[in-house]
């Protein structure tokens, strides 16, 4: 009897599952002992006689999303949730229905929404700062940038091409963009120069995109006559068989400065290596953080992660650009901000609920519920 | 036509698929995925042909020029026929698709052909990676000591023998992965994060646009 | 020892080796197994695209599809073949529409998810919560982290110029990127020298049967 | 020039043999190092051997393809060995993507040659692959046989003793999933959270970090890190008397403890060399 009155006081209740494009009722269930072994959801619907097996509650969450495909939106449907124990089998039927919704707007993404407001006014407020007052826009040294023109010189004076080796992913990544923008600055050199210039690519778009940008870089110069479209050449679309492809031309071709920009996976470290073997002065960009220990340690200068991404800023000095990088870096300075303040609130927070007083620490988790 | 509508395009494109993320509903679904499921496949398909043109002028300027290493193209070319014939050649009816099927089966040329040269290319890095620390790990600096002294600690403590030196070194590894790794790990990210949303921002308000090409 | 009599084990050695090759010097072995291994896989890309992508994604729906919408693939194909004004001169400027339309997609679709997972994610892992100083060695490590991450943000801060308190954060940022970057290093020796161990016993145990 | 100017500036090519010396010697003689057991990998070992007697499958899925064979292969053949040591029903499916078959097939071949009086049909059954990814995973929720229809050889599923039994998770005792990938995440989130199926789960020792989080909050059994995790597997094998066969990945990790110990001396020697000639020079 005492038994009895403990498990009747579990409660299942049944409701739309929210932040979602309907077609789907969660259902939860309360006061379960901790005794349960299993909890089986059964499902019903206006015209059913029976319920039928929905799927199986989960006996950590005692929570259960039921997306069968027959759930249709607006219909109200009946649910009975079985709770297994050692020795008996309980019941318990949901207060209400449950009736599926499709949402417009998506809470959960509330805070994603409120940042990126607040990122994008940043940015385009200090673009729009730059436009009216382009004085005192300032951009701090970036050697790798710095260096571009003493490598292509160097490769000049010895006598041998420059080569730009373009990373994996296409034209959709911003360091791909960025990548860009270093190769017309690289392909503006050369061309003043007057030095071959091999760039090698993994994406057709961006072989495309890179043949614009010499062609461009070219005219810049004052040189269009001397581009060559056959410069940039497309090796092939496999990771290991593009590597093998560098890698030969570089043993062959000895170029005197290697760029090598994009996005790299596990051949960063083989181009690396064999670029240095061949005595090349060695330009590496990119945002692939796991990469980034080996261009450290194999080549002579590195864009890391977000410098190369400032590329665009540094080599062109646009106002429009500086500016965006001023919003960006305010927009650094608010969430350290942010982690600063929960830091505080947190450690604060710990030591006086430890002193009996959890009233911040209240204020906190609901600021950690947030996120 | 030339130059704004195509940005204009970008902006459009850019607004709606940010606005995509926030709404669940069905049609905002759909769009997400006809979008990313077809549209954009179907379009990059299209780029393929200009890798396979630039791919084959390259090898055959090569050859007709009889540049230094021509056969080299040649081999290229025959790896694509290789390639080609066993991917659609098995279907032909009858004897010559029984042939290839048997002779050039396409499994086995990825199994003994692809995957070995796929394989072996990649184990290239045990080598290198020796010989970039020997060469690139001296203690010249402060940052490169502290390079190499870290790089030398966690190599030991992911082998039994740095666990039977001393037994606290691969809890000292995984500290160190997971505190003072994680901490610049997560500011390298951060950043790049923030770079990212700045240059999508510029690429949609039309303020980027290296990707278009010259003017 | 058993040396193998399948001759496509014998192929692939070979290939093994002549890429092994490159380590010495550049030679036509290398130089074969580099052409060879870029054909197959400009091959292998053409028979994946198309079994993968043309038939499924264009083929079958247009040729034996009955829904009506089929016909909307009419509208990123049209995009696509815009690609091709590239071969005219005259109509190069056309590949501008696919890559707008690409690219602006992308930007839009990358911005939102970017937050969440590069910036949001790292930043709640960062505040410190109850379970992050349940002993003081968690609090002190955790601490350990937030001055990491803060640093290193600000070794990424481009407007200002790095002196003063800027300056000495970027410069501890820079003792946490280089602690990483040897952390990350030594991490991965061990799944590197796992592939040449693999390639290994393929060449001593499959092809020569040296080892058991 | 002294001998560290000439270390020092030594041929790359020299670091490229000892390197190469290095990984063959310990794989032709094996050294035999001491493995060191973990808790994530005795506690997947033990949850799989408590399982002996009972009437509950193991589930082993081979979602890998060549590239991370080397750290994978050895604890599929590893667990299978287990089973088929103790009895315990176990079911090998080939995996999400087509390609990953193969990787299936051979660990049951390795495995099965030290156990002549196992029963296909009774003691295992292989599965092939059928198209869904993460729809087969719920699929198999309901049932094994409506999911798959017939096994890798193409009998019936329902002719064969051990899937007219076992057919979908409630007799599952553990699904085992061997990947390099995100792939583990999955089954996680449709095998466990949706059906309350336990996961055990080995991976490669690069993506190990990532899966540490689900150590920590249970969704995995257990877990087995790269050719380490692998190690550890067969020496707990070896140590309860089960035939390991060929200990692939002790041998593995035999090279891989040289190589590492290799580099640390290389730097250690290149550094010495390095504080010798700048010494020289600075009273130069």
């Amino acid at each position: 009897m005492i038994l009895f009155i403990l498990f009747s006081t579990i409660t299942v209740k049944a409701f739309d599952t929210p932040n979602d494009g309907g077609g789907s009722i969660t259902i939860k269930a309360y006061n379960v002992p901790e005794t349960v072994k299993k909890a089986l959801v059964y499902r019903k619907t206006e015209g059913d006689t029976t319920y039928t097996l929905a799927g199986v509650m989960s006996i950590l969450s005692y929570r259960y999303v039921d997306a069968d495909s027959t759930i249709k939106n607006g219909k109200p449907y009946y649910y009975r949730v079985d709770f297994y124990f050692p020795d008996t089998v309980i019941s318990v039927v949901s207060d209400s229905p449950g009736i599926a919704y499709a949402q417009w707007y998506d809470k959960s993404k509330t805070s994603s929404l409120i940042f990126l407001i607040v990122f994008s006014t940043l940015v385009l407020v200090f673009i729009q700062l730059a436009k009216k007052d382009p004085e005192g826009l300032y951009i701090r040294k970036i050697p790798a940038l710095d260096a571009i023109d003493e490598a292509v010189g160097r490769s000049t004076e010895l006598g041998k091409p420059t080569f730009f080796v373009h990373g994996l992913l296409g034209i959709t990544d911003a360091g791909t963009l960025a990548a860009l923008t270093i190769l017309r600055r690289v392909a503006k050199k050369v061309a003043e120069y007057d030095t071959p210039i091999l760039v090698t690519n993994f994406d057709p778009i961006v072989m495309t995109a890179s043949q614009e940008t010499v062609k461009q870089a070219y005219t810049e110069a004052g040189r269009p006559d001397a581009y060559n479209e056959k410069n940039i050449i497309y090796l092939t679309y496999e990771q290991f068989g593009y590597t093998a492809g560098v890698d030969g031309l570089m043993v062959r071709e000895k170029p005197g400065a290697i760029f090598l920009q994009g996005y790299f996976f596990a051949e960063s470290l083989i181009l690396a290596e064999t670029g240095h073997s061949v005595g090349a002065i060695q330009i590496a960009g990119t945002t692939a953080k796991e990469q980034l220990p080996f261009f450290v340690a194999a080549c002579d200068y590195v864009l890391i992660g977000e410098e190369m991404l400032a590329a665009s800023s540094y080599i062109g000095r646009e106002p429009v650009m500086l500016g965006s990088v001023k919003g960006a870096d305010w927009g650094k300075a608010f969430l350290m901000g942010i982690i600063g303040i929960g830091v505080v609130l947190g450690t604060v927070g710990a030591i006086l609920q430890s002193a009996g007083n959890g009233a911040l620490m209240n204020v906190f988790e609901k600021i950690l519920a947030f996120f | 036509m030339r130059r704004t509508f195509p940005l204009v395009i970008a902006f459009t494109m850019g607004l709606l698929m940010m606005i995509q993320y926030f709404i669940p509903h069905p049609i905002s679904q759909k769009f997400y995925k006809i979008m990313v499921q077809q549209w954009l496949i179907i379009i990059s398909i299209f780029f393929y042909v200009f890798a396979w043109r630039s791919f084959g002028l390259y090898h055959i300027n090569k050859i007709k020029r009889r540049k230094e290493g021509w056969w080299a193209s040649v081999v290229a070319f025959v790896g694509v026929f290789f390639m080609l014939l066993a991917g659609f050649g098995d279907r032909i009816p009858g004897g010559i698709g029984h042939f290839i099927y048997k002779y050039f089966n396409f499994d086995d040329l990825y199994n003994y052909m692809f995957a070995p040269l796929q394989a072996t290319m990649f184990s290239l890095l045990a080598f290198f990676i020796a010989s970039a620390a020997f060469r690139a790990f001296k203690a010249r600096t402060m940052e490169a000591t502290l390079l190499l002294v870290t790089a030398t600690i966690v190599m030991l403590g992911r082998v039994p023998l740095g666990a039977s030196m001393w037994k606290g070194l691969p809890k000292v590894v995984e500290w160190i992965l997971m505190y003072p790794n994680m901490a610049a790990q997560r500011g390298i990210m951060i950043g790049v994060g923030l770079g990212m949303i700045a240059t999508s921002m510029k690429i949609i308000l039309g303020i980027e646009r290296s990707y278009l090409g010259g003017e | 020892m058993h040396i193998s009599t399948n001759p496509w084990v014998w192929i692939a050695a070979i290939l093994t080796l002549a890429i092994y090759s490159f380590l010495y010097k550049d030679n036509p072995f290398y130089k074969f197994a580099e052409h060879l291994f870029m054909g197959l896989s400009i091959g292998y890309g053409a028979v994946v695209l198309w079994y993968n992508s043309i038939i499924p994604r264009l083929w079958n729906p247009l040729a034996h599809g009955t829904s009506p919408s089929r016909f909307y693939l009419l509208i990123p194909i049209a995009i696509g073949l815009l690609s091709f004004g590239i071969f005219s001169k005259k109509y190069s400027w056309l590949i501008k529409y696919p890559l707008a339309f690409s690219v602006g997609a992308y930007a839009g679709f990358s911005i939102p998810v970017t937050f969440e997972a590069s910036i949001f994610e790292q930043i709640s892992g960062t505040i410190l919560t109850k379970q992050m100083m349940a002993t003081p060695w968690l609090a002190i490590s955790n601490l350990i982290m937030f001055v990491g991450v803060i640093t290193t943000i600000t070794y990424f801060y481009f407007s200002k110029h790095h002196k003063g308190l800027l300056g000495k954060s970027a410069r501890t940022g820079i003792v946490f990127l280089m602690l990483a970057f040897g952390a990350s290093f030594g991490y991965t020796v061990m799944a590197r020298i796992s592939l040449l161990i693999g390639r290994m016993q393929f060449l001593l145990h499959d092809w020569l049967g040296i080892i058991k | 020039m002294g001998f560290w100017d000439r270390f020092l500036k030594i041929d790359r090519r020299w670091v490229f043999l000892v390197v190469w010396i290095a990984v063959v010697i310990p794989l032709l003689k094996p050294l035999g190092l001491p493995t060191h057991i973990t808790p994530p990998v005795k506690k997947l070992y033990d949850y799989i051997d408590r399982m002996e007697g009972e009437d509950k499958a193991v589930f082993l899925s081979f979602d890998f393809d060549p590239s991370t064979m080397p750290e994978l292969l050895p604890m599929g053949v590893a667990i299978i060995r287990h089973c088929f040591a103790k009895k315990i029903p176990i079911i090998v499916y080939g995996g999400l993507y087509p390609q990953f078959v193969g990787m299936a097939k051979m660990a049951i071949d390795m495995a099965k040659t030290d156990f002549p009086d196992i029963v296909y049909g009774k003691d295992y059954v292989f599965l092939g692959y059928v198209p869904g990814l993460s729809l087969v995973i719920l699929s198999i929720g309901e049932s094994i046989q409506g999911t798959f229809g017939n096994d890798y050889f193409g009998n019936r599923l329902d002719t064969l003793p051990l899937t007219m039994h076992v057919d979908n998770y409630e007799k599952i005792g553990i699904v085992v999933d061997l990947s390099g990938s995100s792939i583990p995440a999955s089954w996680v989130a449709y095998a466990y959270q949706r059906y309350g199926c336990r996961i055990g789960c080995g991976t490669t020792a690069v993506s190990a970090a990532q899966y540490y989080p689900y150590l920590q909050t249970g969704q995995f059994v257990g877990m087995l890190g790269g050719l380490k995790g692998a190690a550890e597997y067969e020496e707990l094998l070896e140590r309860n008397g089960i035939p390991t066969g060929r200990r692939t990945a002790t041998i593995g990790m035999d090279a891989q403890s040289v190589v590492h110990l290799l580099i640390i001396l290389l730097i250690i020697l290149g550094n010495i060399g390095y504080f010798y000639v700048r010494r020289r020079e600075r009273r130069a």
